[in-house]
């Protein structure tokens, strides 16, 4: 199923300029490389202390012309390759003119979630079309991620609380690796899906029918396995957003479950817990409230208010964690409203219940 | 194999001489101590645990990459494994290796001095040293830390759930021990030279130990000061570097290589130094362009502080930062490559002997330049954004770090074991475990540069199945290097009984330290040296066999040559 | 005065031949560990720096909360601390160790004067509620940076000042008992103290002077 | 090799006499950058001149206590590598900010 591949494909503006640059240096190294072994093992045969036969004639000073020679000719090297990849590197953080296909990109642990202009979302799957300039707007809701397509051989961190924009021009349709090239916890290996790169008939097809595509949410597993094309997709349609809280979905992400334990199960792969202790022997203070008996329990607001932790609350808590934001903490959780389905996130609400109270 | 006819290197017999070994005895003779060679022992055995250590981790990881999933560990294990190696690595094998082994050891003779400017501070240099490491130890072993060596905030700061803190402390305290190393060998080099040290006539071991030193002394506190930070972000919940609070996560990574460029210029400097010594040595030439080596040691120190931006290309730093960043990257590898080249220079037209550490010497010169050259690869601007964070970076270092310093490292601990020992190791072992280390080393990282401009990302414990070929190739290759790594740890340690006594000058080389007994007395020279000639002159007639059984061959071949 | 510090008294440490030869390590030893510190006390001005530029308006809001008259007093007292020390060496260079135990006194007297009205500030912003960690209600996440600067660049100063009044402790008792066991000592705290002096001289209008 | 070019006493009436003299001229500065301080300047030039007064008050410090003057080139080769370090710290962090406009110019 895999063929042996000593080189990357290739589906973008750019790569291909990317290779030839990546080549010649390559050539270049591998001259110098070639040089130095040959110069060692020729010296080292010819100037072998057993052959005595060899000239001798001992050279004690060298010449300062030839160290500078040196220095010079490796100086004109380098600038040459620097300013090569100096201007494709411009080429590439410059961006396009032209106008542009806009999407919007949000990392978060271990899920990319991309909006289109058209309001179609979707989660570890990226759609476009070949042949257009696409422009990827991307922020980050908790720690670094970084895009990494490397049949587009682009990469661009993703920083939280700002934002970061990619350019790309696909050329050749297909479905490509989408890495997270930045180290951000657990599953960071896990974290990457695919670009489907389509015809733009296709494109524009798939918009209207309601994005049909990634597959899984990055915790969740199955990362890698591609998944046939007539697999059933999630659909995450058009408008997502604005379905009201609560209205069921037509097609769930996961089996119907709503237990407590599955919801136990989520707070952990969700990496919850990164902020929200479940035990007192930290060595630190939590970054966030301790969710022990905090069902049914009055919490103080930043406000001044004080609330009593229902189950709506809770929710809230989870969708849209900086409407009311807990006294003496700062509003840092994100929002898992992109990453949840109703059933998850009434598992995990299920869950808190649970805890002790 | 040798029939012991007297020879006339051997040193005379003698009643037991006095040398620093067995100079005082028991267990706090030793851990007391303020005798650079003694300190220089302790040193070099806690860095053997370190790196085995690191390379049990290292084999750990190269196995769970076997397989795309994860399956032999859990993820969490694998990221906290490939932390755990990359810290005892850095902070704890390689940036302490060279200096404070053989640097410790050998400065003070080489300079033809008693000891270093401040003994007191190098046994603390060491406690220091210890301290860190078992601090660092300690919390690996209790929840680990998954942060990667590099630490990024604000993962560090506030999500990891592991021993982010006590690591920390661990690196913190450590890093006092080098600034202290740093400041010690720098005054020593300046105050204590024997009368006739010119700076022209130093050793190039001693160069490169002196602009380490300064790299270390400059260095290293903005390290401190940025896990301060850290820390106090992590413990107390401030916000420093989390933009979540107002703080800027770049400045972090600003802060963090301003340490760590330099600081990979601290791991490879003592190696390009012991290098020099060797190639001169076993090619039995003077040196080719002394002045050009001496001087790019402290080139390199210098500019490699304005280059450190090259690991931020696609972190969301200016495009024009970038560029500078990128120019000068170019720019530092000229020093390196003047050393190359005269290395080259120095064996054409020499007489090479094929020994041991030469053969690391060799090794050595080749994997730095590979490593070297996708250094630059890595540093043109438009490559590195397709290869940043990919194993195509992973092997560059190895290349660097593994196949160039530790290379190093072992070749010098070969051309130097005599003299520390006075023993004599086993030279057909000594050059079968070279070679071996030479198959191991690139067939474990050669693969890892094609994954890596395949896209194979780093810090994966998990990976797509295309890249399997690559990993398993590369982990058959770790196995062959584990096990080659344990043959020089086997042999060393036999010759410390059993191997033949070394005599003051098995190399018949020039330097100082070779006209001293070895071991060396506890005040390194029985009589003050006074130094009198240029340095490395191997040229000279005397300086021209290297032990009477090759001389009489020698001879012998000349003999039957002019016959016929 | 005839013969001074070429040919001072007392026998050299092992490494060195001479005491003029160790004393010169010595002062080289402590310049170089001052350039060290300067690194250290430079990256964190750097992100001071950036964080002050960023945020500009909480800056000038934290620092009204500073006194102008302690930052002013401690200025002064550092300053006059650095005077003693400077005599303090001048004395000991002559050897003259009833003027230098009286002034390595008033040194450690001024410097102890310092850290306590330091720490009196400190508690003045207890009170007020600005101490990092314990009182952030994360209402104003910029002003809160502004204290942590305040608080850790101040703390880090401090650290380094007790170590400074420890050393000058030591050496006081011995040159009272006539007993100083290397005199070359007393001129490198004298460099250290003054070092520490001089990041206090930036740190006052960084912290205090900020509109 | 030795510092000991100034001639005679090292705390002789001469010797005092300039260090007291150093110190007043500190005390005055201390008093310059409190009188900045508080008269009307405008507001953006309180730290640059408080950092400027701050750098010569330094500089004192360094020349007359801690007798950088007439130390010997290495000594005075050491103090200034640590300076010009800071400044490559300073001026390629800085670069990078103001370059991509992230910091308000200077
Ligand atoms: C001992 C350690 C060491 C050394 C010496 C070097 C040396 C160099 N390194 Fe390397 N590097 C690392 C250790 C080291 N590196 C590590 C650990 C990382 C990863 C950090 C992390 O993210 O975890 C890294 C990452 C790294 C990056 C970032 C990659 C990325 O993350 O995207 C870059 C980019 O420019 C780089 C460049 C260089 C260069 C230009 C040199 C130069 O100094 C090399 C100079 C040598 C030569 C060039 C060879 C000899 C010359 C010739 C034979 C003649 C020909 C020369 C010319 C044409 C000029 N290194
Ligand atoms: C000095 C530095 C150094 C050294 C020597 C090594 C040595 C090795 N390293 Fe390491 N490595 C790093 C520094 C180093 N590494 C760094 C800095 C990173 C980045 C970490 C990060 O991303 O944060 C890294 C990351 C890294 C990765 C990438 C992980 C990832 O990104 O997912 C891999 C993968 O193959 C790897 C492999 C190896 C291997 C196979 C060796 C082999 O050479 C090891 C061979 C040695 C042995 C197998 C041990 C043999 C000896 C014994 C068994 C005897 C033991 C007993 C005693 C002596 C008491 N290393
Ligand atoms: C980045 C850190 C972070 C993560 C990850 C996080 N939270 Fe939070 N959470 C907070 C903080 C901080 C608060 C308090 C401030 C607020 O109300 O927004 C909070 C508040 C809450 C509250 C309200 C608690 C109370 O006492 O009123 C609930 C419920 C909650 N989180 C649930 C979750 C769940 C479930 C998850 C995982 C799916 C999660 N959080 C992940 C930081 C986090
Ligand atoms: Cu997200 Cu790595
Ligand atoms: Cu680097």
């Amino acid at each position: 199923m895999n063929t042996l591949r000593f080189f990357p494909q290739g589906a973008s503006a750019e790569a291909g300029h990317v290779d030839v640059l990546f080549l010649a240096l390559v050539a270049v190294s591998l001259a110098f490389i070639g040089a130095v072994f040959g110069g060692i093992v020729y010296f080292a045969v010819k100037y072998r202390h057993t052959n005595l036969g060899a000239e001798r004639k001992h050279i004690f000073e060298d010449r300062w012309q030839l160290e500078v020679g040196l220095i010079g000719a490796l100086l004109v090297l380098s600038l040459g390759a620097f300013t090569w990849a100096g201007v494709l590197y411009i080429d590439i953080e410059t961006p396009p003119t032209g106008p542009t296909l806009d999407v919007q990109g949000v990392a978060k642990q271990w899920v990319w979630t991309f909006e289109h202009a058209t309001g179609a979302r979707e989660i570890n799957a990226l759609h476009v079309p070949v042949g257009q300039r696409v422009r990827l707007v991307l922020t980050s809701e908790d720690v670094i991620h970084s895009f990494y397509v490397p049949a587009f051989r682009l990469k661009q961190d993703v920083l939280p609380g700002r934002e970061t924009n990619v350019w790309f021009e696909a050329t050749v349709p297909g479905r490509y690796h989408l890495f997270c090239a930045e180290y951000c916890g657990t599953d960071h290996s896990a974290m990457g899906g695919w670009v489907d790169v389509m015809e733009p008939g296709d494109y524009a097809r798939w918009l209207a029918v309601g994005a049909t595509g990634g597959s899984d949410v990055g915790a969740l597993g199955g990362r890698y396995d591609q998944p046939t094309p007539d697999a059933p997709a999630v659909a995450l349609g058009p408008g997502r957003r604005e379905a009201p809280a609560g209205a069921p979905r037509t097609e769930p992400l996961v089996a119907e479950d709503a237990s407590a334990a599955r919801g136990a199960a989520l707070f952990a792969s969700l990496n919850c817990a990164s902020c929200h202790r479940t035990d007192s022997l930290a060595l630190y203070p939590a970054r966030g409230p301790a969710l022990v008996g905090v069902y049914g329990r009055p919490v103080r607001l930043q406000n001044g208010r004080t609330v009593l932790a229902d189950e709506p609350y809770l929710r809230e808590s989870i969708l849209n964690p900086r409407a009311r934001i807990v006294q003496g903490y700062p509003p840092i959780m994100p929002s898992y409203r992109d990453v949840l389905s109703d059933d998850e996130l009434s598992a995990l609400v299920a869950y808190l219940q649970s805890l002790g109270g | 194999m040798t029939t012991t006819a007297p020879s006339p290197f051997a040193p005379p017999p003698e009643a037991t001489r006095t040398t620093y070994l067995n100079a005082g005895t028991g267990l706090r003779s030793w851990l007391l101590t303020t005798d650079h060679k003694r300190i220089a022992v302790l040193y070099t055995l806690a860095i053997t645990a370190f790196f085995g250590l690191g390379g049990v981790m290292a084999f750990l990881m190269r196995l769970e990459l076997l397989t795309p999933p994860s399956d032999l560990f859990t993820i969490d294990t694998y990221n906290r494994l490939f932390s755990a190696h990359g810290i005892v690595m850095v902070w704890f094998f390689l940036i302490p290796s060279i200096p404070t082994t053989l640097g410790n050891f050998l400065l003070p003779l080489m300079i033809g001095t008693r000891d270093l400017a401040f003994p007191r501070l190098n046994l603390l240099s060491f406690y220091i040293f210890l301290v860190g490491g078992l601090f660092t130890l300690a919390a690996v072993s209790f929840g680990g830390i998954d942060t990667g060596w590099t630490f990024y905030t604000p993962y560090s700061t506030s999500f990891s759930q592991t021993r982010v803190f006590l690591v920390v402390m661990g690196i913190f305290v450590m890093g006092f021990s080098s600034i202290l190393t740093g400041l010690n060998f720098v005054v020593t080099t300046h105050t204590l030279r024997a009368p006739g040290m010119t700076w022209n006539r130093l050793p190039l071991f001693v160069w490169s130990l002196y602009a380490t030193s300064l790299i270390q002394i400059l260095a290293t506190p903005v390290l401190t000061l940025t896990l301060v930070l850290l820390g106090m972000e992590r413990w107390f919940g401030v916000g420093i570097f989390d933009p979540a609070l107002g703080g800027d996560p770049i400045l972090f990574e600003h802060l963090f290589w301003f340490y760590s460029h330099p600081a990979v210029y601290i791991m490879i400097l003592p190696g390009l130094g012991v290098i020099s010594e060797l190639i001169t040595c076993f090619s039995r030439k003077h040196i080719f362009g002394y002045n050009w080596i001496a001087g790019s040691s402290l080139a390199i120190a210098a500019f490699g502080f304005l280059v450190w931006g090259h690991h931020m290309f696609v972190s969301g730093q200016s495009v024009y930062a970038g560029l500078v960043f990128s120019v000068l990257s170019f720019v530092v590898a000229i020093p390196s490559a003047i050393k190359v080249f005269n290395w080259i220079a120095t064996l054409y037209m020499g007489r090479i002997y094929l020994r041991t550490p030469m053969l690391y010497a060799f090794a050595f010169i080749g994997l730095f330049v590979i490593g070297g050259m996708t250094g630059l690869i890595v540093a043109s601007l438009a490559v590195d954004v397709h290869v940043h964070d990919t194993y195509f970076v992973v092997a560059h270092f190895h290349y660097i770090m593994v196949g160039g310093m530790l290379t190093a490292y072992l070749g010098g601990l070969h051309f130097w074991w005599p003299k520390i020992t006075g023993k004599l190791y086993p030279e057909g072992w000594g050059i079968a475990a070279a070679i071996l280390i030479f198959v191991g080393f690139n067939l474990t990282f050669l693969p890892q540069f094609i994954m890596g401009y395949l896209g194979m990302p780093r810090r994966y414990g998990a990976y797509a199945p295309e890249f399997q070929v690559y990993h398993v190739l590369s982990t058959a290759g770790s196995t062959v290097l584990g096990v080659a790594y344990l043959l020089p740890l086997g042999y060393l340690l036999w010759s410390l009984k059993y191997g033949p006594d070394a005599g003051p000058n098995p190399w018949n080389a020039t330097g100082l330290e070779w006209t001293t007994p070895s071991p060396p007395p506890p005040d390194n020279f029985d009589e003050a040296p006074v130094v009198r000639d240029m340095p490395y002159a191997y040229h000279l007639e005397h300086r021209q066999f290297m032990d009477p059984d090759e001389a009489g061959a020698l001879a012998a071949k000349k003999a039957s040559r002019s016959e016929d | 005065m005839p013969e001074l510090a070429t040919t001072l008294p007392g026998r050299p440490a092992p490494p060195f031949d001479s005491v003029g030869q160790q004393a010169s390590a010595r002062r080289l030893g402590m310049w170089v560990f001052l350039a060290s510190e300067t690194l250290l006390f430079g990256a964190f001005f750097l992100a001071y720096t950036v964080y002050r530029r960023l945020y500009p308006e909480a800056w000038a809001a934290g620092a009204q909360h500073d006194s102008l008259a302690i930052g002013t007093a401690l200025t002064g007292v550092l300053l006059l601390s650095s005077l003693t020390a400077a005599l303090a060496v001048a004395a000991s260079k002559a050897r003259a160790w009833r003027a230098v135990t009286g002034l390595i006194a008033a040194t450690v007297g001024l410097g102890v004067f310092f850290i306590g009205l330091k720490f009196y500030e400190y508690w003045l912003h207890w009170q007020d509620g600005f101490v990092p960690a314990l009182h952030f209600t994360h209402a104003d996440p910029h002003l809160d940076l502004f204290f942590v600067f305040y608080f850790l660049m101040t703390l880090l100063h401090a650290l380094h000042m007790s170590i400074g009044i420890g050393l000058w402790t030591l050496l006081g008792v011995q040159a009272h008992r006539r007993r100083l066991r290397d005199e070359a000592a007393v001129e490198t705290t004298g460099l250290y103290w003054h070092f520490v002096d001089l990041v206090w001289l930036f740190l006052y209008p960084l912290l205090y002077l900020v509109k | 090799m030795h510092s000991d070019s100034r001639s005679a006493d090292p705390f002789g009436r001469d010797a005092r006499l300039r260090l007291y003299k150093t110190a007043a001229a500190l005390f005055a500065l201390l008093g310059l950058t409190v009188a900045v301080y508080v008269l009307p300047v405008p507001a953006a030039w309180a730290t640059p001149a408080g950092l400027l007064i701050a750098a010569a008050k330094a500089a004192l410090v360094v020349a007359v206590f801690m007798e950088l003057a007439g130390s010997s080139r290495l000594v005075r080769l050491a103090a200034a590598t640590g300076a010009l370090w800071l400044l490559i710290l300073f001026a390629l962090t800085l670069g990078d900010y103001l370059s991509r406009g992230a910091l308000p110019a200077l």
